[in-house]
């Protein structure tokens, strides 16, 4: 293994602290419980979103800590879910009376311990609901998994949720827009090459030198299908296809009830896509895949889109949600109404993104 | 009787079959997950081990309420809450005790056992750590009701866990990150059914020493 | 190889096609010649800047055309200099009557052809200046060889030129700017891996398990020293203390004269710096190294910039200056005047950097 | 006299030649540049190669200037400019010619080679084409001075070339890629030292056969 970094057991720890030496003007870095914020926060009467997950995806999601996105991001250790005490005190820095959104991807760990946080923050009568984003269409049921994983669409939604949040939603506007983000993005990834994990050394899956993995998560899990190497066009159209393809998935997700005071059961189902449909289409690397291959991926989900009769009208190509030093992409489309185009296109001021401001 | 001394060492053994076994487990969630178990466990139950000596003035429902305390906010994880949620309910379960009947282990166990089947919602059958523990606290529940002995009881319990443990590996994985797997999870030895074996194995090693 | 592409005579195309779709807002990308360029140019009275090279080291240049940075960006095919009809006819659509800097990396086939494409242009009566960016610290004499290599100080001077331009700054002063940065920025980067050139399909250099190669350039050519794989600390001192050390590089380069109307020879020297100078430092990913361990880099540099007793008052930290998929980074400290700082902090708005606008 | 077809059928050869050693050429740019220069020349002179037919109605400094802007728009590199002022230099030489006498052989030759060095502003000795094309142009011209004939010339000169362009496999590199490696670049054959010389053959070739 070789990676710039001194001590695996320090990776997250001083990765976080060169950001918090890098960008004073928009972030501070708490440890134990660590956690990442807004330079100036809470900002008064805003709805706060905090989101969290395994280090290893960066720049998600503390490089989106900032104005118009994130309140707040709480990494865990490696692909390791962070813990309900760094959200805890993550909603508690960062709340500023408008209540606390928690951004979740939908993997066991992530779900438990933000669940368990989302309980400590009711039991101090801080006011948080949770969203899940489970968006993978390479996780084809939710009845015999752990239901689809949370990938790209998380990235979409903190940035129209953290929008929506800056232009004054209230906290349940903000939870149903997430939802709806939600429920109307899809993705599906392959992965070109296994990514290393600083702890264990030695790549997490073993891929020949001809051999693609397709349907991978972020966190160097198997995926779906071992394949034969194949061209770029090929690996767009199998991404694009098995998106368009995919029916309405429905899963019944645990959210918070503010009368019951506990989780409730929620029966959801992804809307179809039509015909004339609006779509954001975004081609995410993978950490090690440089951006030059990303834009021939670009080029070809932009001609199926046509193909299929959607309009791309808002787009996004970079790494954004990655895993580590993995080679590979993942594609991301989101069906958009007018209201998440508004949001999409209003300023961002993070580490990692950036515009209008 | 169970005493407060039996618990801090029950831990302390379970802290350290963890350690020893730490490669190995991560290693049966390299096959089937995303190979953190054994770091996870161990980050978690380091720290456990570390404030055992703070614990001898406390009573038995409060160390295991600092253990849940420690693991939720070390382990991380799908672990760490779930390990977390069986110490917070076997806490809660025999709440200013200082020292354990036999119906009060039943009710640890089955507050515990409990705990982990709300936070994680898997059943029997889905190829978790709940394949482990539900048998072991089914057997000593009904062992105990036989009129055996607490040691006893856990040695036969930790049987169960060993063959529930074992019985993960023909079966294709629902819950958790080895659900993704399908078919491919097949073949492969649980992590946290393994180390919830392990936890049994130490408390009932440690019973059988020191009673 | 395992990569995202169709043919790998197709690459660059391909890619700026994928470009060019994603982005009509901000460029337009015209083949044989092949050139990028904003899509509202030219831009009347404003100087225009354009810069080029070889492909493979994306975003930069094309991902720069856009206000407050490039008017246009020349991509040669992967790792080879671009040719002077491209840069020529970038040169024609973009002027807007100010004039036009070509921006040059220091590299014998880049040099020449922007040579001959000044030649070119001044012989149709276009006024054509241009600057070479010269900034590798790991080429130690000027007299021996090509001279340094251009690399991350390109990056600086592209934004900080760009920004000038904007605000009306004329063909001379610009001139004279981007020499400016030149002289005060210097550079240096270390590669952990190769890179696979599309074209070859096998790795440029062979770099063993534990062994890293020091003082690379950006074109997976060999760099001046291997050594035996360290941890981020001692590679980013390393880096950092061979930038600290140099003593006065002085060259001779080529720069057109007006009055003359031909090239002569310019003596320049480096300046030296002094404690309390204030630096830009960027650390720049080198296309397949997570933003993670930038950061785990940032922190030390920002360490020993402190320990020489120098200010770093602004940073940039990301993948800007790649060679395709080579894992490692560089560094590149510039010393900064409050003139540059009032034009780094100037609104941008291209593919892949944006800010205050 | 060098006639007009002379001329064709010579950049015909030479861009088979290139062709036939893309690879090579490639490979010796690997060692000490960036694994282009087969890629680079190959590029160009399949243009050239295919726009040949187009040439039989111009003169033969058309023809050159042709090539040069041929190769200057689609070589790139080092080589683009310099093989680019090589042929453009040389189609100055010989403005409106339709045949080449033996000192117009020489002029063009002459003039190209100092359109290499003026753009390039190497040295002998810097292990660059130049370590090929210059001594091949002073046996040329040296033998013909001598009153010898064009063939005769050109093959001398292309053992010169042969023998430049193994001359440069143990010297330094000071310009061009290469010479970034300081030391690193004794025991490599340059590169473009090796396609001039192929340049030297194919005319040598040409001219040995149609004559
Ligand atoms: N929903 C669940 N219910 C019960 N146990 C679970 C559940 N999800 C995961 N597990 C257990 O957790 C173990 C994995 O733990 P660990 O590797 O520490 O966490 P993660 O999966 O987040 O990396 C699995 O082997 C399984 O026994
Ligand atoms: N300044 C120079 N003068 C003469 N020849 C040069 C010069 N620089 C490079 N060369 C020649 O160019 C060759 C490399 O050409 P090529 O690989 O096509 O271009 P690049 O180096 O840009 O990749 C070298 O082998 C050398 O012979
Ligand atoms: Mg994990
Ligand atoms: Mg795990
Ligand atoms: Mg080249
Ligand atoms: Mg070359």
């Amino acid at each position: 293994m070789k990676k710039l970094i001194n001590h695996p057991e320090n990776f997250v720890r001083e990765s976080l602290e060169g950001m918090a030496k890098a960008h004073p003007d928009l972030l501070k870095v708490q440890f134990e419980p660590t956690f990442v914020y807004r330079a100036v926060a809470p900002v008064p009467g805003k709805v706060a979103i905090v989101s969290g997950g395994g280090s290893g995806h960066e720049p998600m999601h503390a490089g989106f800590v900032g104005l118009g996105m994130l309140d707040a991001a709480c990494p865990g250790e490696v692909f390791t879910s962070p813990t309900p005490d760094q959200m805890l005190a993550a909603a508690k820095q960062v709340d500023g009376g408008g209540g606390i959104l928690y951004i979740v991807k939908n993997y066991s760990g992530d779900v438990m311990n933000f669940e368990m946080a989302t309980e400590l923050a009711r039991a101090e009568d801080l006011r948080v609901l949770s969203i899940l984003i489970d968006d993978d269409v390479a996780v084809k049921d939710s009845l015999y998994t752990q239901g689809r994983r949370g990938v790209g669409t998380t990235v979409l939604a903190e940035k129209i949720c953290g929008a929506a949040a800056e232009q004054g939603y209230d906290l349940q506007q903000i939870a149903d827009l997430c939802r709806r983000v939600n429920l109307n993005g899809r993705s599906m990834g392959v992965a070109l090459t296994s990514c290393t994990v600083p702890a264990k050394g030695t790549p997490t899956f073993d891929l020949g030198a001809n051999e693609i993995e397709m349907g991978i998560g972020i966190h160097g899990e198997p995926g779906c299908e071992r394949m034969l190497v194949k061209s770029a066009d090929e690996i767009t159209e199998i991404l694009a296809m098995s998106i368009f393809q995919d029916v309405a998935y429905s899963r019944t997700v645990q959210e918070w009830d503010e009368n019951k005071r506990g989780f409730v059961d929620v029966q959801l189902t992804d809307p179809e896509w039509e015909k004339g449909d609006r779509l954001l289409a975004f081609v995410n690397g993978m950490g090690g895949t440089p951006l030059a291959e990303l834009y021939i991926v670009y080029r070809k989900l932009a001609e199926l889109c046509a193909q299929q009769g959607y309009q791309i009208v808002r787009n996004l190509v970079g790494s954004y949600i990655t895993s580590l030093d993995m080679q590979g992409c993942s594609i991301t489309l989101l069906k958009l109404d007018d209201e998440m185009i508004r949001l999409w296109d209003a300023p961002v001021k993070t580490a990692s993104w950036r515009w209008g401001i | 009787m169970v005493t407060k001394e039996h618990i801090i060492h029950w831990l302390q053994q379970f802290a350290s079959a963890i350690a020893q076994n730490k490669e190995y487990l991560t290693q049966l969630d390299a096959a089937i997950g995303d190979a953190d178990h054994g770091i996870n466990m161990d980050r978690g139950f380091q720290k456990v081990s570390n404030q055992l000596p703070n614990f001898a003035a406390q009573d038995i429902s409060n160390i295991l309420k600092s253990v849940s305390m420690t693991l939720i906010s070390s382990v991380g994880g799908a672990s760490g809450p779930l390990y977390g949620s069986f110490f917070l309910r076997a806490s809660t379960a025999v709440a200013g005790k200082q020292e354990l009947s036999n119906e009060d282990m039943v009710s640890l166990l089955q507050a515990g056992l409990d705990g982990v089947l709300q936070r994680g919602k898997a059943q029997l059958g889905d190829k978790t750590m709940i394949d482990a523990l539900s048998p072991a606290v089914t057997t000593f529940t009904q062992v105990i009701s036989e009129g055996k002995s607490t040691p006893e009881a856990i040695q036969q319990a930790t049987v169960a866990a060993e063959q529930g443990m074992k019985a993960t590996i023909p079966i294709v994985a629902k819950k958790g990150r080895a659900s993704y797997l399908g078919d491919r999870s097949i073949n492969h030895q649980d992590p946290g059914a393994t180390s919830v074996y392990l936890m049994l194995q130490s408390l009932s090693e440690v019973l059988a020493i020191c009673s």
